[in-house]
């Protein structure tokens, strides 16, 4: 058995890490940089019933270790997504994680059932935390009953396991995990983005059209890393963790806070390489450091024994 | 092919007032195959700044396995990108997206070529190649001022070339629609790159049949993935059509995009 | 007039930069450094009715351009404070802003009731966001009835305006600022320092003894940002804006998004001189701009004339 | 007086296994009066690393305005500190704190100055300065093993020295209180610099009936402003009782405060 093998719900890896929704789109311009079989999944670029362009440009800016985005969850929409790119994607022997958004209730059902049915999809995202669109969005991520009611919702129609896509713009992380875990959730994926903005000096006006957008890369790695610690304690569900990992250390860190698996956002970016660079670093660093299975990591900040709930035996 | 190489820096100079002229040397070269292409650069190891810098291709020389960028040193990575010197490395993803269609200039055509500001650098190359197919080339270059125009000699060297200047410092006293009107220039297909106001102001000019204009935008991953880029479609009655300027651009034929 | 010159609910401020609370003790260490009379304000070190320890060490770690912080409150207690530093700050001429903390209610009023009295402070500043304290702190600046009952409790007694300090850990900022308005605040200070945590890999546990920490510094600019551009909009209170300022252009940014005044926290470890730096760099920025005074900047971001609020005429 | 300069790198060795020797120079050196006493390093002009690194004063040369410092290169800081090479500048705070009181031994004395990894490097200049005094000095320096010992030989030129290292691979197998003990030293002040299990042992040991301890802690200011470095006294009923390491330490009459 391998040392990065990783079972979750729905999913078997190779190894724990993937690339993040938003930043690989639906694979097809990373296919020309490196084959898609080293990863161990894919969280496609959210989906939503109808096509959307987006917000207006410009959409990204830099900050102190990070960037903003507000993108707007631009995408073909669900019937492209389903005729289009989940075939394409299916070539690779790799399992896809549909990430899902919506304006209101029936919409995410509605995604939700249609992509779950997808012989090519083997979970879904649930992003009830996308910061960057003017309906919806903010209050499934925010209170913690509307959480617990729109997982509820999905699950009944899912046929594949639900993980839910936390959002860190809330007072308490906790009892929006545990919200999620009372709806059914299968599993948690955090964290989305938080609430940021630049202003532009020049033009006194903010830099993204959208005026907020959302915050991540490095500068957001210790706020991911407290929220995980925090709900890998209170909640059963295992944790897919992301915010500003660049490095293999960052990855050691997000397992001793109790995360199962990881997936990279924004430093694909900088480092289009980066996941399978990752990949290679984390299994020699396991071998140096002789930790027979990385998931012997997982909540070892604050457990003795690890968490190991969801070991690959 | 798309690679990710950490090339050398073989030489920096400061060409015009906060105006750098870099030349970079290493295999990534022999990928760069059309003018108006970009390459996005990392100017720091470290984790600031975060994101990759997008710079045109200004000069490719393969045999010598060595390109040149022309770059404004203005915000915080371009000041460091400056401060790199002969040896040092860079790391360069590239070459990106799709350049200026050589194959659209018939020989013994006439090409004008616009461009303003830091847009004028790819269209040296752009230029080079033209001219060795036997199109004639007409270059109006536009800048603010005096001291932060560039390569007027260099372009001279390949074509006809006027020169624009906001304060009225160098050439014409205006706009490159100014100078094109002031000399009545004409040609068969026109290649532009600057800002977008510029594009809009030739675009309604209709100089010529056929044109290419190159687009500047935020980017986030440079290679079509992120969506950061896009703009919308002219004639589009959805709303929902797009192009990405990172993958499907930067150059598009005008009157392909909304500007 | 001077361009910097800038007057706020109790205060009349030479210039708009001051010191944040906690990063500047109670100004002995910088006396020695340069002259404290250029200084805007100070804020000194929250002060609560007994003296405390504060948490074990390590209390610092540092994160991607920015740092965690788990000091806990560490302080000589209200009755030092009066006795000893605010006399001993007095003989500079600068305005004090006394940053008051508690457990409950109680321990707020009584702080707030006896400082406000001395005739060395000019204002309070209610940290009610501090999030290195096991009680108290978090409920007071997170859920908004609590604050603004705290608030009005405060200024019942105060003998000077009260601002409330406001944390960034929450869902929805303007409806807390809105609260503390309710409350009777005459100004906000925003923002406190977010919820952050760091693991050492060596050890495998928390770099803080605390474990999680406040995270300040560049990183959370973006968020800082957001928060005043939001909250500027909504109320019609003064904004003392912190949260990453480094720069002169930092100070601008605030400006735009709708401070009326800043203040440096972290920043005065990396580089102890940055505040007379600033306020001499801002005095040019304005002139090499032609700006009469840095009021006019204000909320320009969201409004043309900019919020104007608080001019020094 | 504390200042902040702007110092310029004379030399950079490694000189043991990720363990480099620093010397700077510049004004601030005239401020140095003290063995023990610290600076606090800005590695980078940009934000990252974001934080000072103290490091201590290991050699003080005022004649040439020259001062050496020893370090182990681990993080991020450091790293980058070792990168830096003759000519480049650094920016330095300091000196701060509080050092070794060398009037507290009295000529004809002995002092035994024990160190251990990176808290032997203060020893030096100390070292230098009791001998000038006239009082006899005994080092013992602790190290994990051979590759990562330093300036054996550079104390041996001061009086006699004894190596411990963990592994045995140089000098007593074991800690220094082993190497104590072996050789059974005896002295009337001790002066101690390292890890805090270390101390420990040594304040158990009651080598002498004065000595001096040198403690590390995480900092924010280094200038006594932030509460990030503070430790417990001893024998303190409140709990509220506390010493800052920057300011009132780095260096604590042993019994002072709380290991
Ligand atoms: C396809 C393309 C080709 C380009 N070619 C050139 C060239 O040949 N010479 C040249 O001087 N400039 C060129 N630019 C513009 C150049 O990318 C920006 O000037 C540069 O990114 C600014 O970086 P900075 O570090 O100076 O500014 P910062 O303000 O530090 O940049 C912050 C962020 O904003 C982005 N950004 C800021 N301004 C621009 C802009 N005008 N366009 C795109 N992104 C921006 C940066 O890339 C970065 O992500 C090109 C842009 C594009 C899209
Ligand atoms: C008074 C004093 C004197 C010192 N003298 C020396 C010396 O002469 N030679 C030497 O090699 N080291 C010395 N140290 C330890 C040195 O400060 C740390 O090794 C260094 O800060 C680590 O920085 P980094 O960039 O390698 O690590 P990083 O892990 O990148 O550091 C991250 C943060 O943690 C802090 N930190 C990490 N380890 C330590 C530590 N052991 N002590 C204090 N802060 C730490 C850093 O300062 C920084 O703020 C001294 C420490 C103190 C307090
Ligand atoms: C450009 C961009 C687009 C994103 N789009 C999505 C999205 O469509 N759905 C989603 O759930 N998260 C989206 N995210 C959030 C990321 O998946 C991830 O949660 C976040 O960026 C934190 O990870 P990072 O710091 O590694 O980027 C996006 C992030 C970025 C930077
Ligand atoms: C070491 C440290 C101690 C702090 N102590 C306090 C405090 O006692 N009271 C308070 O209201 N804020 C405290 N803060 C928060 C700062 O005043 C400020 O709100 C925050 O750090 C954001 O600003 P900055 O990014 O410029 O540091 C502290 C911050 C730091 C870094
Ligand atoms: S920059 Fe990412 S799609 Fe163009
Ligand atoms: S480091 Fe700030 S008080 Fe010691």
């Amino acid at each position: 058995m391998s040392r990065l093998e990783t079972k979750l719900p729905g999913l078997t890896l190779k190894n724990p890490i993937m690339p993040a929704s938003g930043c690989f789109g639906f694979g097809r311009e990373f296919s020309q940089l490196y084959d898609l079989d080293v990863l161990g999944a894919i969280m496609i670029k959210a989906t939503t019933e109808e096509p959307r362009y987006g917000n207006p440009t410009p959409r990204v800016a830099e900050t102190p270790a990070g960037m903003l985005n507000a993108i707007g969850l631009q995408n073909p929409g669900l019937e492209k997504v389903m005729e289009r790119e989940l075939p394409w994607l299916s070539q690779y022997n790799v399992p896809i994680i549909a990430n899902v958004a919506g304006s209101q209730v029936e919409d995410y059902v509605e995604v939700a059932r249609t992509i779950s049915g997808s012989p090519h999809v083997q979970a879904l995202e649930l992003n009830i935390s996308c910061p960057n669109v003017k309906t919806g969005g903010i209050a499934f991520g925010t209170v913690p009953e509307t959480a617990k009611h729109l997982t509820k919702k999905v699950k009944e129609v899912s046929e594949v396991p639900v993980y839910v896509k936390l959002s860190p713009n809330v007072s308490n992380i906790v009892e929006m995990a545990k919200a999620v875990e009372d709806g059914g959730a299968d599993g948690l994926t955090m964290i989305n983005t938080l609430l940021g903005m630049r202003i532009d000096l020049k033009t006194g006006k903010p830099i993204l059209a959208n005026r907020t957008g959302g915050l991540s890369g490095p500068a957001i790695k210790p706020v991911a890393i407290r929220m995980i610690y925090e709900v890998s304690q209170q909640t059963n569900l295992p944790i897919i963790g992301m915010g500003g990992i660049s490095t293999v250390e960052d990855i050691i860190e997000f397992y001793l806070a109790g995360a199962d698996a990881v997936a990279i956002g924004t430093a694909n970016f900088s480092n289009p390489y980066i996941c399978p660079e990752l990949i290679k670093e984390l299994d020699e660093y396991l071998s140096a450091n002789q930790i027979d299975h990385i998931s012997e990591l997982t909540g070892r900040s604050w457990s003795k024994d690890g968490k190991r709930t969801y070991y690959c035996s | 092919m798309i690679k990710k190489e950490w090339m050398t820096v073989v030489s920096q100079q400061n060409i015009a007032k906060n105006i750098y002229e870099l030349t970079l040397q290493g295999e990534l070269v022999q990928e760069m195959n059309e003018p108006g292409r970009f390459v996005h650069l990392k100017v720091s190891g470290q984790t600031m700044p975060l994101l990759r810098r997008p710079i045109s291709i200004a000069n490719i020389d393969q045999t010598n396995s060595r390109f040149t960028m022309i770059y404004r040193a203005e915000g915080e990575g371009t000041k460091l990108l400056a401060e790199k010197k002969a040896g040092d490395q860079v790391d360069v993803l590239g070459p990106l997206g799709h350049g200026f269609p050589v194959n659209e200039a018939q020989t013994g055509e006439t090409a004008i070529l616009v461009g303003g500001g830091i847009g004028v650098p790819p269209l040296y190359e752009l230029s080079q190649r033209l001219n060795e197919k036997g199109v004639k080339t007409i270059h109006v270059l536009g800048f603010q001022s005096a001291d932060v125009a560039f390569y007027e000699a260099k372009f001279a060297e390949l074509g006809e070339t006027y020169v624009a200047t906001v304060d009225g410092s160098l050439g014409t006293k205006g706009f490159v629609t100014d100078a094109i009107r002031e000399f009545n220039l004409q040609g068969d297909i026109l290649y532009s790159c600057g800002p977008v106001v510029m594009l809009r102001a030739l675009e309604e000019l209709q100089l010529t049949k056929k044109g290419f204009i190159s687009l500047e935008e935020r980017m986030g991953c440079g290679i079509g993935a992120c969506f950061a880029c896009v703009c919308h479609t002219q004639n589009d009655p959805t709303g929902t059509e797009y192009r990405k300027v990172c993958s499907d651009g930067p150059v598009f034929p005008m009157g392909e995009v909304a500007l």
